[in-house]
């Protein structure tokens, strides 16, 4: 632990002092808006020295965490919209009873797991901070004790997560027990050297059952329509964006670094889980009356589509995935944020009743709704239209025309509950009117803000684009550095067919164009490589360069190998470009 | 022990022995890291049992404390009366 | 000043929003700021850009000001970006110029209106979605314009929803321009898939490069790009919806069934001369459709009672002229001749709206007249716009523009006697139908009171506009050589047998004919009108003009009825129940999957094991 | 070593099984500790003394406490045995036994197929732990302690079973009940009128 180490640590470093200060405060005094004030001022500061610790990273600190781009862009994600999930409880909150001020040190404690989560290439630190975000998340969904659902929804939370906890564990330990790592990175270059892998995938599958839980994906999925409506609305904003994207986040890292998303068998689980989550979420959201039910499945559906871009892989997925889950995040927090501001204090107005001509009562909530709704729904000029396109590009440049069917047409029934609800807002107002409270400035605000976020990167979503392309892709692509001095090492155990993860070394010089080599590029192996990418593979008597185009059209040499050991070793060798960071190679011959 | 825990999970309506097959699903896993560990020789095994066992007391404080809740605003221990929310 | 072409935009598009919004909660007076203020604006910073464009022209005379890539995926990277050249200039000056005007008189016409305020949002976002279709610098973006434009006309159209009528004329202007739409966006679809990219000079380049003179490929786009153009412009076959259209205000009629949308495919067509120098037979369909349209529209002005509606069908047969120019490969005088119609078709639409209002909602004709003296400004102003429509020789605007277009018709690449002919007979038509208005309109004995009379919000847009279209003639010759530094010199190839003072001499002539004929029939001797109508075939034939010469009842019996038939038959048939089975199939996975929400946490986990275990025998026996 | 393993797992399987299937929550409770203190001799056979000696004191001491001293707030009695009684009709055990079995025979299968078990059987004291654990694991061990605070802030909210501000409440609640028929009365000689169904 270096001083850098720290600096780099400083958002997380600074989340867990506010938690530590606000719990402080707390027993000095106990005040709503004292400790609304303190947490939203800490986040604040977070989320501010996300950019003041770029120039320290990319920087592995010890092998639990990894600070890259890739994580600070997710943490400014979450802080983002724990900040949101913040200003809503305030408003939230000041009308229930009891005490309230725990639940910002949950708050600020669940933010610190998912901040974790993204920010780790460990397995254990992937666990403790899925299970710090876990059991903050149950004591705030069982928040409000007084309500029966509040409780309900928290114990089924907690016994459900913590078999599901139980689930990941276990394939954590299949997997360590078959390849004595934990790290991400370093499990695929295990796995490319270890000659039996029998407890490799099965953990793997495992690992995915408790990821799914927590993202709600099909079949995985029960649980979710329960606790969202039974959680205090903000809690649920909270479950359904920082929490979802923190997972999904570290689900791309954890795959894409170690290269198991490329195994048929985890691909056929994915594909599934992807046509099971998109199917159940839209049919099950159909004809529901409760607009948190209707939220939790339309989430459900939402991953799936994510899962599409997921499964077809390449940095067209990663850019896609981040999008969307930017898009999402934004949606459903203000879809929440506007089920937040119409509750009140005996219970939540998630009933579609409540909605029924809000219109003509409250127009700008519910003009505010019907964008979030639309969003949702993916109808162009907002980002909701721009994600769903993404996905379906980057579906459609890895040829994945059956998920991209399926994602069409179960877009096309979400589209229907989504207007059933949106008509519902613009009805003929009910008889009884009912009570308006009113909406406190700072979520009002928040609301607005979101609303016009939505609509202007919908329009206009080159700047978050590039963000995405220059911060996310290379991250999640980049490897360790250290990586390039265990090659040899590896090639050196033999037996088997194996799979090597290489350096990846951006801007190499192209030696000779000329020499004959026993490599053959084999390109139709690369899910996602677009028609725009265009490699070339050349080689010198060391080395083998892969030199491609990407679609910016910016240039990198993906990958250095010892060539003449390899021909030594198999002139039949097959070179197998991924278009990520696992540009492999493996043996075929022999 | 991880099926056995399963099983419990899956058949007792007691919210106690929910929370005590958990339990022993949870140190089901630990088991297996331990186990593993002692294959790889190396002490990341321990490590990780460590943090499970943290994990587990955390959880069961926070899921005891909900279960006092439960019986109190339900008036029963029974999981299946935790079913006003379907559909 | 030319960096402040977005704002040109952005303004009209900001009141808008502003208004749909805030619109009522503000009071009468702000809403009029806004509304009217912004296309103010916006006039007066087109003016300040073309003073700029004219004065320091850009570097290959345009000028494109790039703003964003709204997305870029895979290759597809449309950009908002908007493009200023002669065409597009002389279009944006004259749909704000008018606009501004349009919009003052609407302060007056519309105030009594419950819809104050959504009526000038709607204004205020045609005029911004018009504005975007001209400037758009890539198909995608004119395509948004395209459909915005369309958008507001129905909204328009059907402004006064309460009347059931107005609504179904609102769904069929939307649906007949739909058909026109769709087979632009293949057209536009087309191009990209086969050259490559949506920005529009780019697309040209590579359309001249790639693509030999009447290669198929070149043919079918433009022809889909016309058929685009002829929905959105009224011409023949989709005409039928314009003169329906004039159920929306009459501030509406002027500025976007007269003056502006309506010759948004008129500049389509300009726009992408590239594509169709290419393709010599959709170039000659254009000219054909055009020469159809004017002496069929024509016809049809002649017997309409309602004053809109035979304006209406003078704007058909007005843009028939333009689409004859563009056809022929005059395609300066095409530009010429909308801006001349631009002024004076507004100002007779507005002078309509007058005397309507005048005459508490009056629109036969038959019922009017004698309001030289009642209404004098609208009498006068009507009458110099009459007069420039019908080509008042040497005077008028809309003389230069009309000669012009008919001598193209003659001379021009693509020229023929036969449209030549057309033309005179068109323009014998028109003054024909101009002056019958006239005529009825504002002499002979007086047979509606008059109720009110204008205000100066109402006669000071017609008094410029007037203005406009006598002076309009003088600017000729510097517009088409401004205009000419973006679309092609006409060139005159068939000069032989005719020349151009010939040729304006005859259509001098065509233009007292039908003076002295309205004259006849409809001042001096209108039983002469009588007799002509009452005889069995002029009444048949009266008639068949009257309806349009029928397209409505062809269309109603050729679609409408098959479709509807189709829909009746099919009432309980295999279609409906394929869709209410995909319904109460998606119902019933419904309620299948909703049993799963059992609420049962046991159940819940269950399922996380069913999971896991179907997923674990996936890989474990793959 | 080899024969306390398998003894001390056998102990362990079998105490689980008898935990599931015992009715009474405390009798449940003491073979729960039974095969944790199992486990504990498991760990110690393959070479970890240091959580084998966790397992006792935290697991069975510390958890099972918490355990225990819930059961006694509860303060259940015979009925709560008579209707696990009828609770657990044998037909339960079916589905979750099958589902459970294929997943056991999933990894069993996997496990077969694996085979190589061999298991180690050298010591990794507790000094090594130590230097592992505050060395790579520092920041795990942190995170653990932010596990704990969240576990412990979440316990004590939860378990808080009444606070000041409800109290008020439910004492205005009953103030409400109270007053609230009254409202509804007409009283001779006020001028409301009576209010219509």
């Amino acid at each position: 632990m270096t001083r850098a180490d720290c600096l780099s640590l400083f958002p997380l470093i600074l989340i867990a002092g506010t938690s530590m200060l606000v719990m402080v405060a707390i027993a000095f005094r106990r005040h709503h808006t004292l400790t609304a004030g303190l947490t939203i001022a800490g986040l604040v500061i977070a989320f501010m020295s996300i950019l003041t610790v770029t120039p320290y990273v990319p920087r592995h600190v010890t092998a639990l965490l990894i600070m890259d781009h890739y994580a600070l862009l997710y943490m400014g994600v979450i802080i983002a919209s724990a900040l949101v999930v913040a200003v809503l409880s305030y408003q939230y909150f000041e009308q229930q009873e009891g005490h309230h001020e725990e639940l910002y040190v949950l708050l600020l404690l669940a933010t610190l797991g998912c901040m974790v989560l993204v920010a780790s290439s460990h397995l254990m630190s992937f666990f403790l901070g899925l299970e710090i975000l876990s059991i903050s998340l149950y004591a705030m969904v069982a928040y409000l004790k007084e309500r029966k659902q509040s409780l309900e929804a928290g114990m089924k939370y907690l016994v459900l997560a913590g078999s599901s906890s139980a689930f990941l564990l276990f394939g954590m330990a299949l997997v360590y027990a078959d390849l004595g790592t934990m790290e991400f990175s370093r499990v695929a270059a295990a796995s490319a050297v270890t000659s039996h892998l029998a407890f490799l995938i099965p953990g793997i599958v495992l690992i995915i059952t408790g990821i799914g839980f927590k993202l709600a994906v099909a079949p995985f999925h029960l649980w979710t329509p329960d606790v969202y409506e039974g959680a205090p609305a903000p809690v649920t904003a909270f479950i359904a964006t920082a929490s979802k994207t923190a997972i999904f986040a570290l689900l791309l890292r954890f795959f894409y670094h170690s290269g198991m998303h490329q195994y048929r068998a985890v691909y056929v689980v994915f594909v599934i889980i992807a046509v099971a989550s998109m199917i159940a979420g839209n049919l099950l959201a159909l004809w529901q009356t409760n607009v948190k039910r209707i939220l939790a499945y339309s989430s459900i559906a939402h991953f799936g589509y994510m899962l599409v871009a997921f499964t077809a892989g390449g940095n067209m997925a990663v850019e896609a995935v981040t999008f969307y889950l930017v898009a999402y995040t934004v949606t459903t927090l203000g879809a929440f944020g506007v089920v937040t501001v119409l509750s009140n204090s005996s219970r939540d107005a998630d009933r579609l009743d409540d909605y029924q001509g809000l219109f003509w009562r409250r127009p700008l909530i519910a003009g505010i709704f019907t964008v979030m709704l639309l969003s949702l729904a993916g109808i162009p000029a907002t980002m909701g239209f721009l994600a769903k396109f993404y996905v379906l590009t980057a579906g459609a440049s890895a040829t994945k025309w059956s998920l991209i069917i399926i994602l069409v047409i179960t877009s096309a029934i979400g589209l229907f509950y989504y207007l059933r609800i949106i008509v519902t807002l613009y009805s003929a107002s009910p008889e009884r009117e009912a009570s308006i409270q009113p909406v406190v400035l700072a979520s009002g605000f928040v609301l607005a803000l979101l609303t016009a976020l939505l609509i202007w990167f919908g329009v206009y979503p080159a700047p978050l684009l590039e963000m995405i392309q220059i911060n996310a892709v290379p991250s999640v692509a980049e490897l360790l550095p250290s990586e390039s001095d265990k090659l040899s090492r590896h090639f050196g155990s033999g037996g088997g067919p194996f799979r090597l993860t290489a350096k990846l070394d951006f801007g190499a010089r192209i030696e000779d164009t000329t020499s004959d080599h026993g490599f053959e590029p084999c390109y139709d192996h690369t899910p996602g490589s677009g028609g725009g990418a265009r490699s070339s593979i050349t080689s010198t008597q060391e080395r083998t360069y892969v030199e491609r185009k990407d679609l910016c059209g910016r240039q990198e040499s993906l990958f250095v190998l010892p060539l003449a050991y390899m021909r030594a070793q198999d002139p039949h060798a097959t070179v197998v470009i991924y278009p990520l960071a696992t540009s492999c190679v493996s043996r075929t011959g022999s | 022990m991880f099926s056995l825990g399963l099983i419990g999970l899956l058949v007792r309506r007691d919210l106690i022995f929910v929370l005590m097959s958990l339990e022993v699903m949870l140190n089901a896993a630990g088991l297996a890291f331990v186990v593993a560990g002692s294959r790889w020789q190396q002490a990341d095994g321990q490590i990780v049992f460590l943090f499970i066992l943290a994990m587990a007391a955390a959880e069961v404080s926070v899921g005891l404390a909900l279960v006092l809740q439960v019986y109190h605003r339900f008036k029963s221990l029974d999981v299946d009366a935790l079913n006003e929310m379907r559909g | 000043m030319m960096e402040l072409l977005w704002v040109i935009v952005a303004i009209p598009f900001a009141s808008a929003c502003v208004l749909a919004v805030l619109g009522s909660h503000l009071s009468h007076r702000v809403v009029t700021a806004w509304g009217v203020g912004s296309i103010g604006v916006s006039a007066a910073i087109s003016m300040l850009v073309a003073a700029d464009f004219v004065s320091a022209p850009p570097v290959g005379h345009a000028y494109t000001e790039f703003l964003w890539t709204w997305i870029s995926i895979a290759g597809f990277q449309p950009h908002i970006g908007f493009y200023l050249d002669a065409l597009s200039l002389v279009m944006i000056l004259v749909v704000t110029f008018v606009s501004f005007w349009i919009h003052l008189y609407s302060v007056e016409f519309m105030r009594h209106d419950d819809g104050y305020s959504r009526f000038f949002a709607y204004m205020n976002l045609f005029v911004a979605s018009m504005l975007t279709l001209l400037l758009a610098d890539n198909l995608l973006l004119l395509y948004l314009g395209w459909e915005g434009v369309g958008l507001c006309s129905y909204l328009l159209i059907g402004f006064w929803y309460r009347d059931p009528a107005n609504g179904l004329a609102a769904r069929k202007a939307f649906i007949v321009t739909r058909v026109g739409d769709t087979a632009m966006l293949l057209g536009v679809f087309l191009l990209f898939t086969n050259l490559g990219t949506m920005q529009i000079q780019d697309l040209m380049h590579r359309a001249s490069e790639q693509w030999a003179v009447g290669s198929p490929l070149a043919i079918a786009a433009a022809l889909l790009l016309l058929a685009g153009a002829v929905g959105k412009s009224a011409q023949l076959p989709l005409q039928v919806w314009l003169p329906d259209a004039m159920a929306g205000p009459t501030p509406t009629s002027a500025l976007i069934h007269a003056a502006t949308m309506v010759t948004a495919g008129v500049y389509l067509i300009a726009r992408t001369h590239g594509l169709f120098a290419l393709a010599p037979v959709a170039q000659l369909t254009v000219a054909a459709v055009g020469a159809a349209t004017l002496v069929l529209a024509g016809c049809s002005a002649l017997t309409q009672h309602d004053i809109k509606r035979v304006l209406a069908y003078s704007t058909v047969s007005q843009i028939g002229y333009m689409f004859l120019a563009l056809g022929v490969g005059a395609w300066s005088a095409a530009i010429f001749h909308f801006v001349t119609h631009a002024f004076f078709k507004a100002l007779l639409f507005l002078g309509a709206g007058v005397i309507i209002e005048a005459l508490h909602d009056e629109h036969s004709i038959f019922r009017m007249g004698g309001l030289r003296k009642e209404l004098p400004v609208a009498f006068w102003t009507f009458l110099i716009g009459g007069c420039s429509l019908a080509g008042l020789p040497f005077i008028t605007a809309g003389f230069y523009s009309k000669d012009l277009i008919i001598w193209g018709a003659w001379s021009a690449a693509q020229g023929h006697p036969g449209f030549w002919i057309v033309g005179m007979v068109g323009a014998l038509l028109t003054s024909l139908y101009t002056f019958r208005v006239i005529f009825r309109v504002f002499f002979g004995p007086i047979q509606t009171p008059v109720g009110m009379h204008p205000g100066y919000a109402m006669t000071m847009p017609l008094v410029i506009l007037a203005f406009c279209a006598i002076v309009g003639g003088a600017v000729k010759d510097h517009l088409l050589a401004f205009v000419q530094s973006t679309l092609p010199v006409m060139v005159e190839v068939h000069a032989a047998g005719m020349t151009e003072t010939l040729s304006e001499v005859v259509a001098a002539f065509a233009f007292l004919i039908g003076l002295c004929v309205a004259y006849l029939f409809h001042l001096r001797k209108q039983s002469l009108a009588e007799q002509a109508v009452t005889n069995p075939a002029g009444r048949a034939l009266h008639a068949w003009w009257c309806a349009g010469w029928g397209f409505d009842w062809l269309y109603d019996r050729v679609f409408v009825q098959p479709v509807l038939w189709l829909a009746r038959s099919n009432k309980n048939d295999f279609i409906d129940t394929f869709y209410a089975g995909i319904a109460r199939l998606t119902e019933t996975l419904y309620r299948a999957l909703q049993l799963t929400q059992t609420g049962l946490v046991r159940w819940y986990a269950a399922g996380l094991a069913v999971g896991s275990v179907l997923f674990l025998a996936i890989v474990v026996f793959s | 070593m080899e024969v306390a393993f398998y003894i001390a797992a056998a102990v362990a399987i079998l105490a689980t099984v008898l935990m599931l299937t015992c009715l009474n929550v405390v009798h449940a409770l003491l073979y729960l500790i039974v095969s944790l203190l199992a486990v504990a001799v498991v760990f110690y056979a393959i070479g970890a003394p240091f959580v084998a000696a966790l397992e006792v004191i935290i697991y069975a001491g510390a958890i099972m406490v918490l355990f225990v001293f819930v059961v006694m707030t509860l303060n259940l009695g015979k009925h709560a045995v008579s209707m696990e009684k009828a609770w657990l009709t044998p037909g339960i055990w079916i589905g979750p036994t099958v589902l459970t079995g294929l997943l056991l025979c999933e990894v069993a299968y996997v496990v077969a197929r694996g085979g190589d078990a061999h298991m180690g059987t050298v010591m990794v004291d507790p000094k090594q732990v130590g230097i592992v654990l505050f060395g790579p694991y520092v920041i795990g061990v942190e995170l653990a302690s932010m596990l704990l605070l969240a576990g412990l802030v979440g316990a004590y909210h939860l378990g808080c079973r009444t606070t000041p501000r409800s109290e008020i409440r439910h004492v205005r609640d009953t103030h409400q009940r109270w007053t609230a028929p009254r409202r509804d009365l007409v009283l001779p000689g006020t001028d409301r009128p009576p209010r219509t169904p």
